[in-house]
């Protein structure tokens, strides 16, 4: 699968070189670590500092998502592969206040351990730090085991609302409050349709025939639940959604953000098309969208495929998803 | 046996060397259950080895130093599931070689058996997790129980190699309890966990340098 | 080549509902035509109307673009086919509040005629009305035959400047010339490496080998200028710069808003691999980079690919540039 | 011969099933040469051209307003490059058919050779240009003649789409210069224009519905 790059093994570097001289204006690079990202603008005294991150190859997210209102600082990893604690030692370091950091990541083995050892670490430093993880991907487990769930574009609400809130000032704990209440009331689902490769081994990551679809393919490539024959847009929506609200329940009157989000090559057209059936079907069942994004937020290298995400929203989730963002991937009024 | 940093460096020189050899094949374990990238993240991270193995560490004497220094820059290299867990391994390793320029019998298995226990400790995984614990518990618990039983630090290490075979070829037929393929479930089996290859690869390396050891 | 749709013969008018719901506090659709849709924000009173246009199938182009700062209409077409002579006006009358309408638009055959029909019943109905053309395309005509050249992505600077402009109040005539100004001023190049393929044929577009790339690539798929060897990023954008400064030389001191569009499935890592080249080489010319812009901004559906564009700006055109804008698929602050 | 308005219906009606049976090999030609979508856009075209005929051109008498109802239809639905050409074509031809219900042989002469003029004059290309233009003038040109000097209407199409036939044939060694392939250079040779294959199966389509006249 053709890639326009150079030497395979300097990717990640040579993509965090061109971001940095693209977005100067933005952010920075930490000068003991190369993988290491942080806001370049100054952020009010006293702030949680809000730091992300986890493999590249999905981008926007993660570095995509450092600015105001989201995330000061970024850990960036190899393609599809936890950063070290390095990186994310480093990060909470520099965009600590004195007021603590809240790290988020994704619920999988290698960020759980090199984001843990992060964490240790920092506090061997006196540096306050929370961690929260995002479990939105329902195919990955059943509803008793949801602590097990992958993170998969819900990782996004999390950033936004966690960012927005330590903006607002709020205090740490509150901030992982909000970030939790988050993940807890945010759902997903994906389906893949083709695959991508990685740079160094240009191998397509799974196999789908001419005629196939898989549900619930994680977004590293990951087998999923079911793989068949593939259907319309409509029903593939309903499936989905089907899903998301057998473990989410959703009543008359509640009122949701919605994300349906683009693994990398799925055009946007297809998006809408998904996202069409997902206003229909909220619709008939009496529930407000307070919010949609459709785009690519989360994807996964070249991937063919998307996935829903709905998000309840209380009045304070919804005040902090409406609130401004200024990211050089992500940028809301 | 005597085991000096320079056969402890030439060791992990030729798990280097295996892996740049086997890392397609490691990457399409990881295709089949995971996301493709074992063996690539095992290249980055030796490669970074590597290059500490001809530089830094090109005169370095000191065992627990050399392993200290390879557990770190491979996490550096790569994070990822494997670079905690390794690196934890390793580093257990360093403190057993106790600043030593050599090693002898029992330190070569008690390093061994504290890296396995690191490993463990790090990842919490148990054998039939379809990990690479399903790999390094045998291999530990035999090598353990053999040198006990023998005192004899060859042989206690062949046949723990052998062990560690086993259980990684154990692993086709587990369904996956840990790691990205946990959530698998059925589809789990059928194909060998990439981490429990990699694992054992790495310890048949070492096998060969104890044997080669003594040819001298 | 498979997609996320339903009746392929639906595709543009189900993506039209869904972007439609996505979005009600930016669009709407006329009444009378439902390939019109422009803004539901009111804008200043006097303001000239912006009306930009084109087939599908290049989304965020152009129906994400309608907004503040960009544009206050669009006429949609079916997938890679302009729009007919109706919605057009519909999207002229619609936006008109008396000081005219300026018309932005590609130089295709139907594109030209299409849009020329729209002009002349909007002349019939006394609504000024003034088009411009996008010619940005260096390898699609020679520089002596340059009006002869299509527009691909550097229609968006088209859009970014001439929406600020009249949103700043300037008069048609100036909307006008700050329009032709951009377009003299920008050149692009792209590459294509992979196909994409309409919904209702399956079909991919071209045929290129595992190791090809075609230089040139017109963004609907339309063959380019040489197919060859893929090589590195470096390369590819090397000699991207070479033919667009050999079109447009630049100087030390210059000043530029460099755009590195990806055309749907090459992902942003490998964007920013090539603007890191891009940057390199301006660098060493000692060029200043004003503002850049990476991403899908004119994708050709699935398509893998990208193309650079370089915009020489004045004190003027640096100004539009910055302004801020608030469309669905596209905000700058 | 008498060419009523239910006959020129049904020549539309035909021009519909023609355009579904042959759009993938229209689509083929435009992927050579442009973007792929020529079939996918006269099907479109004339797919919405069919719910007219068949609903509120149903009962209509009118040549002049059938063949502005087909033009508008057509351009609404499709607008791209054939959109305009087409339509003003068929406007052209609907003018001269001055509201008749039946178009006797100079009608129908004249109907054609104002469409060719209708096309040229929007799109402004010439013969050896690479379009529909290297099909439609030759007919126009062999029609007027052969119906001036013999009088033959029905000899006079006949030898009309013959050099149609030949005039789309001859674009495969054409330079493409206009519309889409026209930035081609000699790339653009070896391959039939897909809108001079269209317009000549809508001309030989024409062409069947006389002779089946004719059989009366
Ligand atoms: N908790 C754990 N304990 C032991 N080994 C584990 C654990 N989690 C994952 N692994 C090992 O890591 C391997 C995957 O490594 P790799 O593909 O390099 O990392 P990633 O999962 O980050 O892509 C698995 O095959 C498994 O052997
Ligand atoms: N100026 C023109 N005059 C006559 N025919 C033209 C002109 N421009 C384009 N065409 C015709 O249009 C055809 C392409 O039609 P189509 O693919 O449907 O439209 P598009 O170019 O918008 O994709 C060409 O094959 C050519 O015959
Ligand atoms: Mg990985
Ligand atoms: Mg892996
Ligand atoms: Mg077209
Ligand atoms: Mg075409």
């Amino acid at each position: 699968m053709k890639k326009l790059m150079n030497d395979p093994t300097n990717v990640v570097d040579e993509m965090i070189d061109g971001y940095l001289k693209a977005h100067p204006t933005y952010i920075q690079q930490s000068p003991k670590n190369s993988r290491t990202i942080v806001t370049v603008r100054e952020t009010k005294p006293g702030k949680v500092g809000v730091v992300i991150g986890g493999g590249s190859g999905h981008e926007p997210g993660f570095m995509g998502y450092v600015g105001d209102g989201m995330a000061d600082g970024v850990a960036i990893g190899n393609i599809f592969a936890s950063p070290s604690p390095d990186p994310i030692l480093e990060a909470a370091k520099l965009v600590d206040k004195g007021s603590g950091v809240v790290i988020l990541h994704g619920n999988y083995a290698g960020d759980v351990m090199n984001f843990g050892m992060a964490k240790e670490l920092a506090e061997m430093e006196d540096i306050r730090v929370e961690t929260v993880l995002t479990t939105d991907d329902v195919a990955s487990a059943p509803k008793e085991e949801s602590e097990k769930r992958r993170g998969i574009a819900g990782e996004f609400f999390g950033f936004k609302t966690a960012g927005a809130a330590a903006d607002k000032g709020y205090h740490l704990d509150d901030v992982v409050r909000v970030a939790k209440k988050t993940n807890e009331n945010t759902r997903s689902m994906g389906v893949g349709l083709s695959p991508c490769s990685l740079p160094q081994t240009g191998e397509p990551s799974f196999v789908l025939e001419e005629n196939e679809m898989e549900i619930g393919l994680g977004h590293h490539g990951e087998p999923g639940i079911e793989k068949g024959q593939i259907q319309s847009a409509d029903q593939v929506a309903d499936r989905l959604l089907n899903d998301i609200l057998a473990d989410m329940p959703l009543e008359k009157g509640d009122n949701v953000a919605v994300l349906v989000n683009g693994l990398g090559s799925t055009t946007r057209m297809e998006l809408y098309i998904m996202f069409r059936r997902v206003e229909q079907v909220l619709k008939e069942k009496g529930v407000k969208i307070h919010r949609s994004y459709v785009g690519d937020y989360m994807t996964s290298l070249e991937m063919g495929g998307c996935s829903i995400t709905l998000m309840k929203l209380d009045e304070e989730l919804a005040e902090l998803i409406d609130y401004p963002a200024d990211c050089p991937m992500f940028v809301q009024k | 046996m005597i085991y000096s940093a320079n056969d402890l460096k030439q060791f992990f020189k030729n798990v280097v060397e295996m892996i740049e050899d086997k890392k397609d094949y490691l990457s399409e374990l990881d295709r089949k259950l995971g996301d493709g990238d074992h063996g690539v993240t095992m290249s980055i991270g030796w490669q970074a080895v590597n290059e500490q193995l001809d530089s830094d560490l090109k005169d370095e004497e000191d065992c627990t130093k050399i392993s200290m220094a390879v557990a770190r820059t491979f996490l550096s290299a790569v994070g990822s599931s494997v670079g905690p867990l390794y690196a934890t391994g390793l580093l257990r390793g360093a403190k057993i070689a106790g600043n030593k320029s050599e090693l002898n019998d029992s330190d070569l298995v008690n390093y061994w058996a504290a890296f396995v226990d690191g490993v463990k400790e790090r990842g919490g995984a148990e054998v039939g997790d379809k990990t690479m614990m399903d790999t390094l518990i045998p291999f530990s618990e035999t090598l353990k129980k053999q040198f006990t039983e023998t005192g004899e630090a060859s042989l206690a290490f062949e046949s723990a190699v052998e062990a560690a075979k086993q259980g990684m070829e154990s692993t086709k037929d587990l369904l996956s309890k840990k790691g990205r393929s946990s959530r698998l479930g059925e589809r789990s089996k059928g194909a060998i966990d990439p981490g429990a290859a990699s694992a054992y690869l790495i310890l048949s390396i070492f096998l060969d340098s104890i044997k080669s050891l003594q040819h001298y």
